[in-house]
């Protein structure tokens, strides 16, 4: 049994009077906290924390990882999260103790070699996204998002004119788009997508007037495709007065192709945890850097980090700037990572990302096409999506085929988005796997459509080879449990109801 | 590009597998003046030469563990568990996403499960979310939350909370038709009660309060929760959870939502991140919680088994009417702090609060007998405290950083009025030896 | 699919123009080494070597990783080897830079504190042993058992006297005891065990004469007895001249409790990879330094550290040395890692460890007694060995009940060992384990031997959950297949028979 | 200790379980005049106060990262990739033992034969172990395993060959009937054909030569194995196996035994280990080799598997009939060579030993240039080279350690007769700037 099926807490491993870690048992200052603080400042009891051995808490959660799937385990084509190899240089790297160990508020001159690896980042970002400056503050892609909407505000504000209300996205934008938008107070209004899959001008056109503060695109879209008419996108909304706002998230298949600062885009956000490659962690942490044209750097959040004589320092704030986003300086130990990926690719490196990614991308709906509907016509750039309506009929979801690859050893691509296509699955392989990778996803795609064909209920009630087969999420919804302390009460409530 | 594995040969049979002649076929939907940037980057390196470069740069700073840092103010130095390190480098854990497929997350679902568990426990409150991005930002969602939830227009804050914190919540709150006030402290850092009771009036939503606050000391906070909910409005706890095993959680003093920095779980400084936001409220506030949660179920064979739930709040099911728009939290960071909890155990999490409040007390008492500085003996603190200084304190700031010290975090810059004032911190990672040394050093100004 | 089932070999993923590590472009010298090299001297060809992309070799080293067993993973109570917890500290300790940087001909003053940790190293383990000098050379225990010998045969070389030909071992005696004593040529005498599992004294006397060399002695023995007449019998080798060995494997114990100095042994080694907690590393490196009684100091290899005024130094080598049995100083990770151990244990922390290795043991052996037949009577120390003999009816033997354990998701014990025992399971759960773990262990040989009993078939096929079932080793050493490249000449032989 | 978990209540409940009154009953067998012996040792230290030591231990070194080091002469300082540590950093690989169990060991015993596989490769010999303690001591074995094959007395050994290799040859044969012959070095340091023809007799088991050698050149071997086979002798050859990716391979040579050290193949110089023995024969004697061996089988169900094979030569099963006495072995650094020479691949390992090549001729040559030392030009060299110094070394030393550079090995305490001489080693982790820097410091000598 390569995998423990001792499965309990760690709160029910438990037992009083164990310990692992121990601490120094010298005092100094001959003080003693029962005596010496007040009473009513004390905390009176703290009896839920488990108490385990060392080996106990280290074979738990080694155990627990193994329950997992991961890019360094398993081919993970989950679309729009651009889960390439995460270099392991990168984590060598950010965990020198001389970065680790570094406090936030240091003097420069003590931290002159992160400071260069901050200001070189932001080189690099600039060159590459064709904008003017970034700030590395934000914490993820959402984060950078909303920092976004901060600076459309702040720049209208600044202008005076027509109060702008409106941030328009596209129907298929990522939910974190209209999120941002709405959480920051704006009205959000959704762009029809054309029978090709991009934004519908006419429909664009449509929304524009003076109270439209933005427009928020991903290019390429979820659905992966380029939006051809980007360049009368910008200059529509550009006459209007609004800005453009370019989601990030995508920019992997434009490496060194294309930049969203030629585009037109004032305002974008940068994934490094997606095409910068540093690891997802779980679901983070990530690190959203923004990057602004000339005309809206005033506004950014401080400090930046500037060049002098002196080697490198933090500027001082901008008196138009929104002021900061965040605690300290952002992610720093995910932007050491994408420090090191960035000299890793290089000038040279930068094309040959995007053009795999491309090219790996459109192999496999090459070669899927024949078995599954493709949402789109053409060509795709880093990912695609496919739509599993027609197996509607056997009852078998696009959520169904993702649980029986899991069966395959493959992770499932996203599901059930973007949400304009029905019965979706969103297929993005990046460019770190090997041809040979595809092709056995490939065959375990087209040996899924011979068991819908032949045993649908198979594949419904897949996965079979994993730890659990899907967990009820409607029951857990429902009566949510989400802490050992609400366990513990649902077990005496049912205690009662026996009793 | 060494994570790269298509072949020339490889390249040239897909082409025609895909059918086109060219890869430029492939992205013919770029316009032609859009490509093929000019892009000013240098070359690429080989892997040696990264790690000669980072080795070069990295001895262009001074650690912390170059110097004798007593810096704090957020960030905090602490001993790290060697087997936390290695828990959090487990590759499932690093290279895996949110674990939206929960056949293939058990192990993810479960320490996000646990580490829910954890944070209510310590913070003595009802739910956890999985994380936040860090204080600053879980705070200013957590004003967002009792803006919403009252309905009313307005936050109070204590200017003893931490600057970064108070600055990012009015970042999100600019611009909007919600207000910020402050709320001052007196001669001893402590907030003001009075005050506290004149500006509590219909406008106000919620009250943020910082325990230890920004100047180190534990506020006392008995009655407050009471007039707060007595008008209605929410009361929101930020401070270093670490303290929490010594002193009052949150939830013992009736706050409605802990918000604040987990750094001190087990998570290095880095320079200012990746920290860890925690989130924890009242039941009364479970589904106003952003971003996500991990939640126990069974499976369809009626094992138990645990996944994400209560995502009708989410970005990704709800758009632009979701309580939040958080997507990617800092979920590894959190799994460091599940792992450091679980090593630390019942016991060890309040020694370790012990052990700083004795290093702190130490050191406390050790400057107040030096000439040249003084400090107020009255606030009670944890790891952290207020000393001001007779003489300049960029002079003295100077003059230990020549000898390998880093003295303190200067508040003049937070608070103009706080004239050669600066915050020293010791935790557990100081030896006495260290801690005489600061203080023969100190005398020596 | 938890784990990959491409379980292909790297050469067999290899596909040309393929690269992983990417090496600096630049060259200094200009010269040419096709030119500036004389030909005779060049390597012709090197045409075996994978070529893969550095993602899919992480993937395949990490998968492979998670097909094993492990003590982080797994309880792991096989016999004589100690397999307990490795904590986490120790390996931090041994991967700091300040230690692994280190050239082993730096000067003495620029390595002050590593030959600090070998100086405390080694007078821990004088003072948990009893003996009065150590060195730090030897590899593992074998090793040391080798060092043993040759300073066996140097003491009595430099005494004159009578040649002194045998080494006696005990028939209960681990393998290497024998083999290093042969190796280096002495004639292996081996000692009749008693009925309860002791050195057979009247046999032991039999052989004692002028030509004995030295006894060598595990204590606890592999039946994990202490030996009650250890007194007797140091004094008996001793009364005719020859010296006693102790082989340190199982001296876990002891720790705190008795020392092999004080029963009267001359010369030991220690297993830092067992008593001192150093991991095994899937086979090695472990390291066994040996220590030795004042009389034999001169005869240690050299060179030995030695505390001066100015710090710490390398002794210079006695005339006497049996010369040095290594390259540099020892494995010197494994050591940094049992001084992180020693200073963890402290002094209180020795009769901790030995008296919860012996309490585990005897909880096990006691409730595994009824329904297994116990090889000793009596308590045991830190392990114990079953006889499964009487499952031959069954036609079940203890390797298949060892097989069987897998699928309940424990290691096997040592099976078929000490062979003095018919069908010995031997078993050392060690003192890191919780007594849950050891009643699911014993819950599962009860259940086991109620599968003998109604379904022998299952035992005797056993383990069904693991990625392979029963690797035939005959087959394995009839024809043995040693590398790929064995692989290849079996295949094209394969195809010349065939056509 | 923080490693147990038996509490004092469980104690109490399982010595009951066992039926004893007390710890005591236990352990009656054990002598009484023995128990309790008085051990003094220091007090238990918690884990950060270990943390602590170790670093402050640390920082009382200065190690190959601080300095500027051209030391070699056995143990090289060379780039490792990142991915190299983390394979082997997996818990599953360090926790685990010798592959007793194959169905719970197929990652180790995969590895293994994988790293046989590349051994074999490398070395351009056919059967690989699974590892050796070190070069020395494999060395040593290979030694052993010539006089038994052979049934000679004798065994010829190289004086170019790494002292600390020789002097652990004669420890192992010291007090057998075996004897250990030196063969002489000329000016340039190579081996003597003469003398070994001459000394090639009848008593001959093994001849062992070391290439590149101890002075860094690499021996021209042409013509020997023919000489020492017709004698119905092994050929025993040595060297940093990093160097076969671009010099003849002992395969090539005619060797018979290819065993020495592996350390330059992704292991770290740690003071000195652990390291690496590789030990890679002809067919011939492939029943003869020490250590463990993996093998590729099939299993129940006709899978292929992989299993420890030949196992009747080993200790555990042949006892004083063994060949060898070897149980653990160095797995873990198998591995790590493993996972090294993966990375590299086919163009990887020839290119490092281009660049070590490289590296070391630039700066022969740098250095032949200088007024106060003199570099043979004759011998073709690898990563390695001699220098004579006008001035006492011991001088020189002096001055470049002050400038924070270790100038690399003398060889008087090797060779008496070499004096003020000493190895020059430079790696591919130089750059052209610390080259320079070097060669620029003697200048100033
Ligand atoms: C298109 C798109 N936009 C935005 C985001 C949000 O990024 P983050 O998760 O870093 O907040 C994502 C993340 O999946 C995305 O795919
Ligand atoms: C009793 C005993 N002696 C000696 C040894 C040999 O030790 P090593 O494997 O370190 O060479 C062992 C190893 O298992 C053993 O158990």
């Amino acid at each position: 049994m390569l995998i423990s099926q001792d499965d309990r807490l760690s709160f029910e491993k438990s037992k009083p009077g164990r310990r692992a870690v121990r601490l120094p048992k010298a005092r100094f200052s001959g003080a003693d906290p029962l005596k010496d603080i007040p009473k009513g400042l004390l905390r009176q009891t703290l009896i839920g924390f488990p108490e385990m051995s060392e080996p106990d808490i280290v074979r738990h959660f080694i155990n627990l990882s193994r329950k997992n799937f991961s890019v360094d385990t398993h081919f993970y084509p989950l679309g729009s999260c651009t889960m390439k190899y995460n270099p392991k240089v990168n984590e060598w790297a950010a965990r020198q103790e001389k970065f680790t160990a570094l406090h936030p508020l240091q003097t420069e001159a003590t931290a002159q070699g992160m400071l260069q690896i901050l200001w070189e980042l932001e080189e690099g970002l600039k060159e590459i996204s064709g904008m003017d400056r970034f700030t590395l503050q934000p914490a993820a892609g959402a984060h950078g998002e909303l920092t976004g909407m901060m600076l459309v505000r702040a720049y209208h504000a600044s202008r005076g004119g027509p109060t702008r209300t409106k941030v328009l996205v596209p129907d298929s934008s990522h939910g974190t788009n209209p999120a941002s938008a709405a959480l920051f107070g704006y009205h959000v209004v959704e762009i029809k997508s054309n029978a090709q899959g991009g934004v519908d001008l006419e429909d664009l056109k449509q929304h524009l007037d003076e109270h439209v503060a933005c427009l928020m695109l991903t290019n390429p879209n979820t659905l992966g495709l380029f939006e051809k008419n980007i360049l009368e996108i910008t200059k529509l909304v550009h006459q209007c007065g609004g800005l453009l706002y370019y989601d990030g998230a995508n920019l992997n298949p434009l490496l060194g192709i294309a930049r969203p600062g030629d585009m037109g885009f004032d305002i974008i956000h940068i994934n490094l945890h997606k095409t910068f490659s540093t690891p997802h962690g779980g679901g983070g942490p990530g690190s959203g850097p923004v990057g602004v044209k000339k005309h809206l750097i005033p506004f950014l959040p401080g400090p930046l980090v500037e060049q002098t004589k002196k080697g490198y320092g933090w500027a001082s704030q901008s008196a138009k700037s929104i002021g900061r986003v965040k605690l300290f300086h952002g992610n720093v130990g995910v932007m050491i990572r994408a420090f090191a990926y960035l000299k890793t690719l290089g000038k040279e490196g930068l094309r040959k990302v995007s053009e795999a990614a491309i090219l790996n991308a459109n192999y496999m709906k090459e070669m899927l096409k024949d078995t599954f509907k493709v949402a789109t016509s053409g060509p795709c750039m880093h990912e695609f999506v496919l739509s599993l309506k027609s197996f509607s009929t056997q009852g078998v979801h696009a959520g169904d085929v993702g649980k029986r690859l899991l069966d395959y050893g493959f992770h499932a691509p996203t599901v059930h988005f973007p949400m304009v296509v029905p019965e979706a699955l969103m297929i993005e392989p990046t460019e770190t796997e090997a041809r040979e990778t595809l092709d056995l996803f490939i065959a375990a795609m087209k040996e899924i459509a011979l068991e819908i064909a032949t045993d649908p209920e198979k594949v419904k009630n897949a996965p079979y080879t994993l730890p659990v087969r899907r967990p009820n999420d409607v029951l857990a919804a429902r009566k949510p449990i989400l802490s050992y302390r609400d366990q513990l009460r649902e077990k005496l409530l049912a205690a009662e109801i026996a009793a | 590009m060494p994570y790269l594995s298509l072949t020339e040969e490889e390249k040239k049979a897909m082409l025609g597998s895909v059918g086109v002649r060219s890869f430029d076929e492939l992205i013919s939907d770029i316009p032609v003046s859009l490509r093929d940037p000019k892009i000013d980057l240098p070359s690429s390196l080989s892997e040696p030469e990264v790690q000669a470069l980072i080795s070069k740069l990295g001895r262009k700073n001074t650690s912390t563990k170059d110097a004798l840092s007593f810096l704090g103010a957020g960030s905090y130095e602490h001993f790290i568990p060697a087997a936390a390190i290695e828990i959090v480098g487990r590759q499932e854990f690093l290279t895996a996403y949110t674990p939206y497929q929960p056949e293939a997350s058990q192990g993810t679902l479960q320490a996000i499960y646990e580490y829910q568990s954890l944070m209510t426990e310590l913070t003595g409150l009802d739910v956890s979310n999985a994380s936040h991005y860090d204080g600053a930002t879980s705070l200013a969602e957590a004003a967002l939350v009792a803006l919403k939830t009252t309905d009313c227009a307005k936050i109070l804050v204590a200017r003893s909370l931490h600057p970064h914190y108070r600055e990012t919540i009015r970042t999100y709150l600019a611009g909007t038709p919600y207000k910020v006030e402050d709320l001052g402290f007196d001669a001893h850092g402590n907030f003001n009660l009075e005050e506290l009771v004149k500006k509590l009036d219909a406008s106000v939503a919620g009250v943020i309060f910082q325990t230890p606050n920004f100047f180190g000391n534990i506020e006392n906070l008995e009655g407050v929760s009471e007039r707060i909910h007595a008008n209605g409005s929410l009361m929101i706890l930020t401070g270093d959870p670490l303290s929490f095993g010594l002193f009052k959680s949150p939830g013992e003093w009736g706050a409605d939502i802990a918000a604040g920095e987990g750094q001190s779980l087990g998570l290095s400084m880095s320079f200012g991140g990746p920290y860890l936001g925690y989130f924890v409220t009242s039941q009364a506030l479970m589904r106003r919680i952003p971003g996500r949660l991990a939640g126990l179920t069974q499976d369809a064979d009626g094992k138990r088994a645990f996944c994400l739930t209560l995502q009708a709040r989410e970005q990704h099911i709800r758009r632009e009417r979701a309580g939040s728009n958080i997507c990617s939290n800092q979920a590894l960071c959190a799994l460091a702090a599940c792992a450091y909890m679980t090593l630390l155990g019942k016991k060890g999490i309040r020694e370790i609060a012990e052990i700083n409040w004795d290093r702190a007390s130490y050191l406390k008492s050790q400057i107040s007998s030096l000439k040249n500085f003084e400090v107020d003996p009255t606030p009670t603190i944890f790891n952290e405290f207020r000393v001001k200084s007779k003489k300049p304190f960029a002079r003295i700031e100077e003059k230990l950083m020549a000898q390998g010290i880093f003295p303190g975090v200067s508040l003049e810059s937070f608070y103009p009025e706080l004239k050669d004032q600066f915050l020293v911190c010791a935790t557990e990672t100081k030896s006495k030896e260290d801690l005489d040394r600061f203080v023969e050093a100190l005398a020596q100004c």
